[in-house]
């Protein structure tokens, strides 16, 4: 199995922490490495930017806290996990490197 | 043991003050990676540490001549993740 | 076992994301590998004092700090953040270290989560 | 005619902004003074936010700004004016006393 | 003339640096209220202005003791919104 | 005339914010009898300089400058946010100004709008 790099990403698509994670992730995927993004807070306004969608086109994992999108009624996608805070707690010990953008 | 700090906000008191901490024990070798506006973090607070930028940020603040005065090594993102995958330990301020 | 530290350091409430930052601290201790450490440094450490985010329709913090040291997991208050700014004592229970005892945690964990 | 309270309000719900402009506009409502909120940047999604909808009812005139929803895929809603920075431009000349919270 | 300066962020630097270079013109009467984490700003940093708070937001923060030591008065909506419009000028931080 | 001073004070391009802060500050000149004048302080003059926020896929920066300026707004940098951070001058058309001479503007504005 390919090193896996886990990202959490929190900040809406305002941040510029957006393309350094997409960047970042193109990158990784590139290098045949696996990705997988959990995405919480204000962070799960990604479910609506289309540029998420095109990463797990590239096969990158998204999850998403489905707590904080029923709050801020932000409606599922197909392309993401609905998951909850025991995928991140998963993510966070199995990925080989792990960052937080938060 | 390699850690390595990445740094998005210029002048983050408390990662620069953790990362000089850590370097003081020699058993560690401490680096940091500054992006987003941290690239604009001023080098005297840098001083004692190995420290890389990302270009796309450095360049996207007009900066560009500043930085490779100070020769801070550049990289693009096939560089940061390399710079991840062979730390030990990495914190993302 | 897999230790993780979580830096609580921004100031308490103008966000609900330090509220948010300790569900997630919680939430890691689903998986059972995980050990937890909440340090709380810089403007953080307010919130290990007697708040009352009811009043501002804010977030859960004291609940969420009870249910991790009740899970076993801890909590850390820097004491020169503390010094700083006149707090004398936390008003829950943590373990109240120095700066140079918390650089250490930072170094020792596998995994570092500051949050803001 | 009253003296009109302007508001202008950018951040998400997770922000205290959101608390502070929900009882200062009750507040003033409530004294019987008029109040406008302008919404831009995430702001916008309190379109979301029941609690902003209660506000509408007491009297409170929202106004949104169209372009900032549609890059974020924020659905039109019938409480909200569905406006432009030119709405901005005349609140900040018109109301009695502004206020931003950014 | 008066004017009011309304602060969010605990410490604001720049909002306070006005107020302060404002209040030396003696025309002016400045005023600040402190919301939200800038009821924890320093005392000392607001030597020599009109300093009023938000009860509820001091009050969440548990530092009401500390406030009301430092004869801070305290105000409910009602309150603020009264200080709001009996300024000239507001500048909400 | 309602004099507006929009306040651009925090770095660069953390966010999209100070992009918006300045598409805001175009948009108020929309109604006529508003009169802008855009001001740059602490990290906020880093704005002034030769930024390219298209590599960072980041909000459009100098036709906010150049649109204002043709419309006959002022745009502002306060001289000592500059000399702090060794900048020697702005690279868009603008009045170099003492925190004196800006404080001033804020005195005098009936609006003012700290955009962060």
């Amino acid at each position: 199995m390919s090193e896996k790099l886990g990202i959490l990403l929190t900040t809406s698509p305002e941040n510029e922490n957006t393309h350094t994670v997409l960047r970042l992730a193109e990158t990784a995927l590139a290098e045949g490495r696996q990705v997988e993004i959990f995405l919480m807070c204000d962070g799960v306004y990604h479910l609506n930017d289309a540029r998420l969608e095109g990463l797990t086109q590239k096969g990158a994992k998204v999850v998403v806290c489905a707590h904080n999108c029923l709050e801020r009624k932000v409606e599922r996608k197909s392309f993401v996990l609905w998951g909850s805070q025991y995928d991140l707690a998963v993510l966070i010990k199995e990925s080989y490197r792990f960052l937080s953008f938060n | 043991m390699k850690i390595l700090h990445i740094i998005r906000d210029k002048g983050h008191e408390l990662a620069l003050s953790t990362a000089l901490a850590q370097a003081t024990d020699l058993t560690q070798k401490v680096a940091l990676l500054l992006i987003h506006d941290a690239v604009l973090t001023r080098a005297e607070t840098l001083k004692g540490l190995e420290v890389f930028a990302l270009k796309d940020d450095v360049e996207a603040r007009g900066v560009g001549d500043v930085v490779r005065l100070r020769r801070m090594p550049l990289l693009d993102y096939n560089g940061m993740l390399e710079l991840i995958f062979e730390s030990d330990k990495v914190i993302a301020w | 076992m897999n230790q993780v530290a979580v830096i609580i350091h921004k100031s308490p409430f103008n966000t609900l994301r330090n509220s948010e930052g300790l569900r997630m601290a919680v939430g890691l201790t689903l998986e059972e590998d995980n050990k937890v450490t909440v340090i709380f440094v810089k403007d953080g450490v307010y919130l290990t004092g007697n708040v009352a985010p009811e009043k501002i329709q804010s977030g859960i913090i004291k609940k969420h700090l009870e249910a991790l040291r009740l899970l076993g997991h801890r909590l850390v208050v820097e004491r020169e953040s503390m010094e700083e700014r006149g707090i004398e004592e936390p008003s829950v229970k943590a373990d109240v270290l120095s700066s140079a005892e918390v650089v250490k945690i930072l170094s020792e964990a596998d995994r570092v989560i500051p949050w803001q």
